[in-house]
């Protein structure tokens, strides 16, 4: 239940000009790379090859038009003519086939790379407006992938002539904005692109961006943030505290997005520990009242998720999967006796004297918000009824990064979500690990030679139907195996002025648009 | 016993005015006040004229002070004064609003205050502080004003007055402060000076400047008002003098009549209690009613037994700024079994130090100290800790000297442990503690006073218990009475002389009262600058003495003979 | 000291668990995984961290020398440059703070300090109270009085004067507080010195009295701790540039430390050490003026 | 002037009024008593449990039966507070008390050794103070990672150099006093003298510098807690309310301000006791 778009046009006179005060969150360290934060900003000002619209199909954007071969292996790409990069560069067949070689083999964007790998071979330039891209095998997927704003294509020219900070700080494309000045720890400022002919197909006007100026400004802590704009300082403000939602909805226009891909759900380590036995992770699953958990936590806001592979807002969800492991506790504690575990002192229960312990290992801050802790309490006292003793051990930002708790020995079970606009996250998440190639984002540390067999078939799967089928099979492998636990999706809350109209979230992961956005009087 | 006979009856009466020739400038009558509920000043009315000078003389804590601080209107927080009348020439005292009191202040009455050394502020040229009751009172312009702080400080007899008035008081010497307090006091010439204990912690020969000063001043028609406990002080500048004792005036009369036929008992016993080359051998206080004392016989000194032998000693400081300076300088001397020998001398010239090095507690830069006989100053640390208890030392403030956690049994049980005899037991220790207490005159129910709540002559008084638990047989007085009023001062006194003669201890005796170091002293050392510059029997030295620092120090010495 | 300062935090950051270049590309990912030999080499090649530790720190302190303080691994400019933007707005904070809170510690304790029973129990309580006022809880709450609820000062002000207030205020007040409590103890202790006294007795006023003698003796002892202060302002502006959105070198420094950064931390503590001899300098200064006994000494 | 001494009856009588308990202290008193049982036996104060939920009562404004409402989990917050305390007290105490030992550690070798040991570690000391302490601990928790331990090296390591001058300072101030020479010419060895005399007194007036301290120390802790660096969840520390309380400041207001007046008081409390006991020593000490 997606709602993209909050404009009604009409009613008031619009202005032409003016700068929109935008309210964000975190600063990232460089306007472009592979983290959702830079993707918010950097879909300003960078564009992409195609786009998606609130109904999943694939638009144009950059490109015109484009064919696939039969075999599924090549893509061909067909330019819009004449657009060019902020530096005055065109944008051109070399210059995409170039951004392509950029992110697959010279470190330029590690998640867009992560979401082509295997499939992509090479990209070439076959004359000025056409481009192909070739694929070691058939992967439907990449179209809708491609949509993301990590694909922003930026000017080659610029990138190679400029130093790292340049680059890091304004970076070229070809966008409805570009960036004016970084006023660091307070907001980038960006002015319009007056020469703007790039504008994608679901664009809600032609032309240039009808404001002068987007000043992106960071609030970290959502009581500012919300308050900037009920005083008025700021015009649109990103992820509304989910206690002040209802009077953002009655004051301004709500915008309400859940992002596809992989929701926030309890990875559970299936390596080491408790969790290695199905039984006991089956329990975890039907122990506590996670749907009444998120609405408490949430105030109602945000949706409970209880698929954790797939998130309702992703292609190919399988509702059917998201209704496995309802809150029981009778059954919870039948499935533990079953594994052996008995209940000892104070309601912890043991087994061959080991204590029924769950090291739950979470991002504090930055993959969960106050928010998402308090689920987490939550779910711990009633965790804590049938028998687990739960311990919540909340992960700093540099600890996080710095890779601390990575290995199968440093947790039990820990929440993390993955946004990708394709059900190909799967492959992502889910893929085994082997010597040769280790994925560190199977959290679960879950190798299941089915699950993905049928991921992969699913991924080169050319009838639409039958991957769905293969892509919803998997969904349900994971679900049944209770290898991670579901929880809820990963949601923007937006709240937009009531006198300025347009504002509209792109598709795939629900970056704000300003170039269509415009005053009223 | 009575006065001393030798106190002159002449006086110089004949150089003041009559008493009579002048009206009264300040009448007070039946004036009381008090700190909360208690009374501490009990009605005393008296009188003071142009020209002429009242002392209020008195033990510590009887009121002088408070009574002073009452005329300028600031008795102090939660105090409550009454008199029927309180008049200065005509202005009623008793009655004025805080504006009108400040033109008083500074203008009809100059004031120095006890503590003269801090009563200047540290943090502002001289200059600037002696001009301060001209400009608070509207006098000339800035620069007429410095002007007349100069010819102020030129007046009170301040060598270099221009630089002295650019300088801060803590660049000045105690003296030069004290003077430069009273210019400031004098500054508009005000009809009444009042001078609380302006010369205490004065070394004798600047204590004789600022009376000669103030005496001037007298003489030019002021009318001063000096509070003091030191009679012979009072003997040289006053013409009338009133004895406070516990808020009341006990007696009131011509300083000739107060200081030579004093009619108050409380009056004599003060005066007998000053110690001076006349009490020698005499106890300063009386006996306690009802006992007998028979004269007391002195323990010969026995010369042929060195206890200490000093030979040689120098000791180098290297201050702050790097510069050697030599503190004690080429010191020696003997003292021997059940004598006492005095060390005179002015502030710093390196008596504490002598005694630091005496007592091995500091090393000699060179030369070294022999204890009975044997080597003492320059052996190890360990091999000197056993000879200790031989050695005893009571410090110039007994109180710093005494760990504040420790109640005063404690203390003592400390230092008898360290003697030749230590206790057997924790009853022995306490049954030698009370013994050795109630030698000092104090009881067993100080065991466990802390030394805080002890009174300065108890603590004094414990601080010679202390030093008496190891039994020692030589004892380091480092001014030991300087704190002290008369009467304590006297009780002090008496007590070791006595030991001395009961149990032949030798004393090492430092002090820069000469009357004490006259009254208690066989033999007497003079230092200067870290030398010894005479040094002879107690006798020779203060009636020949051969160095003209000696021969200055004795003339500055004010006596009550003067009154 | 300024160099043992940043030296020590160097080495400490090396010596901390965890990969520098894993936690870079998780930074520029915004994951928490691990990465594979081949992925974080490039990584190791282009930041050095592939030498040896003596090597690199070597390295830094070369470049310290020549006034470089390396380049921001996240940032990718130099770490002079990081620091040099945010460092205004953490000086105008902190140094307005302090200031104000001079002025509110003297004016409340000269009114205050032995009036009537009440006036000086207001003052020494209200001393009492604000000393013991948690920054960020006075932060949160300025924040929510006087920008939110009665919109007077703006929410998200940044650096600008007016945005400038209320930072200010939730930084001044405690230390205002602490200042004042020490100061009131010092003119309780002067306002009974004989030389007050002294110059009662020539005829001057009771203000007078404050003003021109007590109070340049009660404040020495705030003087010495203002030196001392100056490490809790940083400290407290870290939390009020957090709770305002206001830039400074609080917030890079969290982030610099978050993303490992291990340069611009580095950079951050020389130019707070830096900060804090300047600070102790102008101290001895200050006093030196206001107590001249210094000036001969030392 | 001497003392009169006091009557033997009666005599207890004097000595309370010799205590003169002003009203502010007993208050301090008070409210310290009032943590230290909220410490030692939360369960006495309150029959709740501090992590029990209640779904259908959450974000309740105050009320009787809930003195401080409840939270987001409808947790009672009164209750919370209460629990709170030993987390809260316990870094205080254990934060002040680390600090204390390294301080009197390095003080003391610094201030006995003299020379050059005093001069390596005044050093040291002179580099750590200028570290912001929030610095020092956001360092040791970007290593150590959040936790009551954390907290309590943090704060206690950010605030040792302080007290370590301090010591360094007495030590320096004892040894020159009078008594510990006059030890000596009793013929004390140097040991029984640091033992009896110098450390017990140069220990002494830091007996009120740490009651200032811990209400100092929980301050910072909450400040800890508040930027999100403190104890983990459902730990009710005073700090983590506030953080966890600080989103619903403008839609549940007493979910930050009762917890944070918590704060206060007890800090005030500690403050207004630690400056009592100083003034107590002060004047005794002269
Ligand atoms: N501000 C005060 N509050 C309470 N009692 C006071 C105060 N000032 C003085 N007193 C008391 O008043 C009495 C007289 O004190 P005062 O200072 O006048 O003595 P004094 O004769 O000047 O003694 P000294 O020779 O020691 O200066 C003493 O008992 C003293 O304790
Ligand atoms: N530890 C020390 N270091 C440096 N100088 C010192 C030291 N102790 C004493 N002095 C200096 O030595 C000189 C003599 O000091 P000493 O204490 O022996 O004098 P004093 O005759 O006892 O004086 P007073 O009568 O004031 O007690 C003084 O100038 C003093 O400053
Ligand atoms: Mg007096
Ligand atoms: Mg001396």
């Amino acid at each position: 239940s997606s709602s993209s778009g909050a404009a009604e046009s009409g009613g008031s006179t619009p202005v032409q000009g003016g700068t929109i005060t935008y309210a964000h969150v975190q600063e990232p360290s460089c306007i472009f790379g592979g983290w959702i934060q830079q993707a918010y900003i950097s879909r300003q000002i960078l564009d992409g090859l195609v786009t998606e619209d609130d109904n999943g199909a694939i638009k144009p954007w950059l490109a015109t038009a484009w064919t696939v071969s039969p075999d599924g292996l090549s893509y061909t790409f067909t330019l819009k003519s004449g657009v060019k990069f902020t530096d005055g560069t065109p944008v051109d067949a070399a210059a995409i086939a170039w951004n392509f070689d950029l992110w697959e083999n010279h470190s330029g964007n590690a998640s867009a790379k992560v979401s082509m790998d295997p499939y992509y071979k090479s990209a070439k330039a076959l004359d000025p407006t056409h481009v192909k891209i070739t694929l070691n095998k058939p992967f439907p997927q990449f179209l809708r992938l491609i949509t993301q704003g990590y694909y922003g294509i930026q000017s080659p020219t610029a990138f190679k002539s400029r130093t790292r900070q340049e680059n890091c700080e304004k970076p070229i494309g070809s966008g409805a904005f570009k960036v004016k000045q970084w006023k660091r720890g307070e907001e980038v400022v960006l002015v319009k692109n007056p020469n703007y002919t790039s504008w994608p197909a679901t664009a809600k006007h032609h032309g240039p961006a009808i404001v002068n100026e987007v000043d992106w400004k960071f609030v970290a802590d959502g009581v500012s943030r919300y308050a900037s704009l009920t005083t008025g300082q700021a015009n649109v403000v990103y992820q509304v505290p989910t206690s002040n939602w209802t009077d953002a909805q009655q004051k301004y226009q709500p915008i309400r997005f859940i992002t596809p891909g992989k929701p926030v759900s309890f990875n559970l380590n299936t390596k080491q520990g408790v969790f290695t036995d199905k039984l006991v992770r089956q329990a975890f699953a039907y122990g506590a009242d996670r749907k009444a958990a998120v609405k408490a936590g949430f105030h109602g806001v945000i949706p409970y998720e209880g698929n954790p592979a797939l998130d309702q807002a992703t292609p190919d969800y399988n509702a059917q999967a998201a209704q496995a492991y309802p809150f029981d506790q009778a059954k919870a504690n039948a499935l533990l006796d079953r594994a052996g575990w008995r209940k000892g002192a104070a309601g912890i229960r043991t087994k061959n004297g080991k204590r029924l312990t769950v090291r739950l290992v979470y991002g504090s801050g930055y993959v969960l918000t106050k928010e998402g802790e308090t689920v987490l309490q939550i779910l711990q006292e009633q965790w804590k009824q049938t028998g687990f003793e739960v311990k919540l051990i909340p992960a700093t930002q540099a600890e996080g990064f710095s890779g601390k708790y990575s290995s199968p020995s440093t947790y039990d079970a820990t929440p993390e979500y993955w946004c990708n606009s394709s059900p190909a996250v799967l492959w992502i998440v889910w893929r085994p690990t082997t010597k040769a190639a280790p994925n560190y984002n199977n959290e679960s540390f879950y190798n299941n030679d089915q699950l993905a067999k049928t991921i992969q078939q699913a991924n080169t799967e050319q009838d639409t139907a039958k991957a769905g089928q293969l892509y919803q099979k998997a969904q349900q492998v994971v679900q049944d195996n209770a290898v991670s636990i579901g929880l809820y999706p990963q949601t923007s809350l937006y709240a937009v002025a009531k006198n300025l109209k347009n504002v509209w979230l792109e598709k795939s992961q629900g970056e704000p648009v300003f170039s269509d956005a415009y005053f009223t009087k | 016993m009575t006065a001393p006979t030798t106190l002159d009856d002449t006086g110089d009466d004949a150089a003041a005015p009559a008493p009579d020739a002048a009206p009264d400038l300040l009448t007070v009558e039946n004036l009381r006040v008090w700190f909360g509920t208690t009374e501490v000043v009990k009605g005393i009315s008296f009188t003071a004229r142009p020209g002429r000078c009242l002392a209020i003389v008195g033990e510590s804590g009887s009121g002088k002070s408070v009574t002073a601080r009452t005329l300028v209107g600031l008795t102090g927080a939660n105090s409550r004064m009454s008199a029927e009348r309180i008049d200065l020439a005509g202005v009623d005292l008793t009655r004025q609003s805080d504006r009108s009191w400040r033109s008083i202040r500074g203008r009809d009455i100059g004031f120095v205050l006890q503590d003269a050394l801090v009563s200047l502020d540290q943090l502002r040229r001289v200059g600037d502080e002696v001009a301060e009751p001209l400009r608070l009172h509207g006098w000339g312009n800035k620069r007429r004003r410095a002007e007349r702080a100069v010819e102020l400080l030129d007046a009170v007899g301040v060598p270099e007055p221009e630089l002295r008035a650019r300088q801060r008081p803590y660049e000045l010497s105690g003296g030069l402060r004290q003077r430069a307090l009273i210019a400031s006091a004098i500054a508009l010439d005000p009809k009444l000076v009042i001078a609380d204990e302006p010369t205490t912690a004065l070394d004798v020969t600047v204590q004789a400047q600022v009376l000669d000063l103030l005496a001037a001043s007298k003489t030019r028609g002021t009318s001063i008002i000096l509070i003091s406990h030191d009679l012979s002080v009072v003997a040289r500048l006053a013409d009338e003098v009133a004895v406070m004792r516990r808020g009341e005036i006990v007696e009131f009369g011509t300083a000739h009549q107060v200081l030579h036929a004093p009619t108050h008992d409380y009056t004599q016993h003060l005066l007998d209690a000053i110690p001076s080359e006349h009490t020698r051998g005499t106890r300063l206080l009386r006996p306690p009613e009802g006992t007998t004392e028979g004269p007391r016989t002195r323990r010969p000194v026995d010369r042929d037994r060195p206890v200490v032998q000093a030979r040689n000693v120098s000791k180098v400081f290297r201050g702050p700024d790097k510069i050697n300076r030599t503190v004690v300088d080429d010191v020696s001397f003997d003292l021997y079994a059940g004598e006492t020998l005095g060390i005179v001398g002015e502030s710093g010239s390196g008596k504490t130090t002598t005694a630091r090095i005496t007592l091995a507690l500091l090393e000699a830069t060179s030369g070294d100290v022999l204890l009975h006989g044997q080597p003492w100053s320059d052996i190890p640390t360990a091999a000197s800790r056993p000879l200790r208890k031989q050695i005893g030392i009571i410090y110039q403030d007994p109180l710093s000297s005494f760990d504040p956690r420790w109640p005063v049994g404690r203390i003592l049980s400390d230092a008898l442990a360290t003697g030749s005899r230590p206790p057997s037991s924790k009853a022995e220790a306490q049954e030698r503690a009370i013994r050795l207490l109630e030698q000092v005159g104090l009881s067993d129910k100080h065991l466990t006073t802390a030394p805080l709540r002890l009174s300065g002559g108890q603590r004094q008084r414990v601080a010679i218990a202390r030093a008496l638990a190891p039994e020692p047989g030589i004892i380091v007085c480092d001014e030991p009475v300087s704190a002290l009023d008369v009467s304590v001062q006297a009780q002090v006194l008496d007590l070791l002389t006595e030991l001395q003669d009961d149990l032949g201890v030798s004393y090492l005796f430092i002090s820069h009262d000469l009357g004490v170091i006259h009254h208690v002293s066989d033999r007497i050392l003079v230092m200067k600058s870290g030398k010894i510059i005479e040094q002879g029997d107690a006798d020779d030295v203060f009636q020949q003495p051969q160095h003209p620092y000696t021969q200055r120090l004795l003339t500055a010495l004010p006596q009550l003979a003067q009154a | 000291m300024v160099i043992a300062a940043a030296s020590l935090t160097f080495l400490a950051q090396l010596l901390m668990p965890g990969d520098r270049a894993t936690a870079l590309m998780n930074v520029q990912t915004g994951q928490q995984k691990r990465w594979t030999a081949a992925e974080l080499a490039p990584v190791n090649k282009e930041f050095g961290f592939d030498r040896p530790l003596p090597v690199q720190y070597l390295h830094y302190l070369g470049g310290l020398f020549r006034g470089d303080l390396g380049t921001s691994y996240t940032q990718h400019r130099p770490v002079t440059q990081v620091i040099g933007g945010q460092l205004a707005p953490t000086l105008i904070l902190t140094l307005g703070a302090l200031v104000t809170a001079w002025v509110l510690a003297v004016a409340i304790t000269v009114l205050t300090v032995k009036r009537t029973r009440a006036v000086s129990a207001l003052g020494s309580t209200w001393e009492a109270l604000t000393a013991s006022l948690p920054n960020y809880w006075v932060g949160v709450v300025l924040l929510v009085v006087f920008a939110v609820k009665l919109p007077l000062f703006p929410v998200i002000g940044g650096s600008n004067a007016w945005g400038t207030v209320l930072p200010l205020a939730t930084l001044a007040i405690p230390l205002a507080g602490f200042l004042g409590q020490v100061t009131r103890d010092e003119l309780e202790k002067v306002l009974d010195q004989p030389f007050v006294t002294t110059a009662r007795t020539r005829g001057m006023s009771d203000t007078a009295v404050r003003l021109r003698h007590a109070l340049r003796h009660a404040v020495l002892p705030a003087i010495t701790l203002s030196g001392w202060a100056l490490g809790a302002l940083v400290s407290g502006a870290i939390i009020t540039e957090n709770i305002f959105a206001r830039p400074g070198i609080g917030q890079v420094l969290v982030t610099a430390v978050n993303t490992r950064d291990v340069p611009t931390v580095s950079g951050i503590v020389l130019v707070v050490a830096v900060a804090y001899v300047v600070a102790n300098l102008l101290v001895d200064v200050a006093y030196a003026l206001v107590d001249p006994r210094l000036r001969g000494r030392s | 002037m001497t003392v009169s001494p006091l009557p033997t009856a009666g005599a207890r009588l004097v000595r309370l009024d010799r205590l003169r308990i002003r009203p502010s202290t007993a208050v301090s008193l008070i409210v310290v008593l009032w943590v230290l049982l909220a410490t030692i036996a939360p369960d006495l104060l309150t029959n709740r449990s501090p992590t029990a939920i209640d779904l259908g009562g959450t974000m309740q404004a105050p009320s009787w039966n809930h003195p401080f409402g409840t939270d987001q989990a409808g947790r009672d917050l009164f209750t919370r507070v209460i629990y709170g305390a030993r987390q809260s007290m316990g870094i205080g105490l254990g934060a002040t008390a680390l600090a204390m030992v390294i301080a009197v550690l390095l003080g003391f070798t610094a201030g006995l050794a003299g020379g050059f040991l005093d001069a390596v570690i005044t050093r040291v000391v002179e580099v750590t103070f200028a570290f912001p302490a929030l610095l020092l601990a956001l360092l040791v928790i970007s290593v150590r990672g959040p936790s009551q331990a954390t907290e309590l090296i943090a704060v206690g390591i950010g605030s040792a150099p302080g007290y370590a001058r301090m010591v360094r300072g007495q030590v320096l101030n004892v040894r020159q006093a009078a008594y510990i020479e006059a030890a000596a010419a009793l013929g004390h060895n140097r040991w029984t003298v640091i033992r009896q005399h110098l450390f017990p007194n140069a220990m002494r007036p830091l007996v009120a510098v740490m009651t200032l301290g811990i209400g100092q120390s929980v301050v910072w802790a909450s400040s800890l807690s508040f930027l999100g660096l403190g104890v983990p969840p459902p730990s009710s520390e005073w700090g983590a309310l506030l953080d966890a309380g600080r989103e619903y400041i403008t839609t549940s207001w007493w979910l930050e301000i009762l917890p944070g007046l918590v704060i206060i008081v007890v800090a005030l409390a500690a403050t207004s006791l630690g400056r009592t006991l100083q003034h107590k020593l002060e004047g005794a000490a002269s």
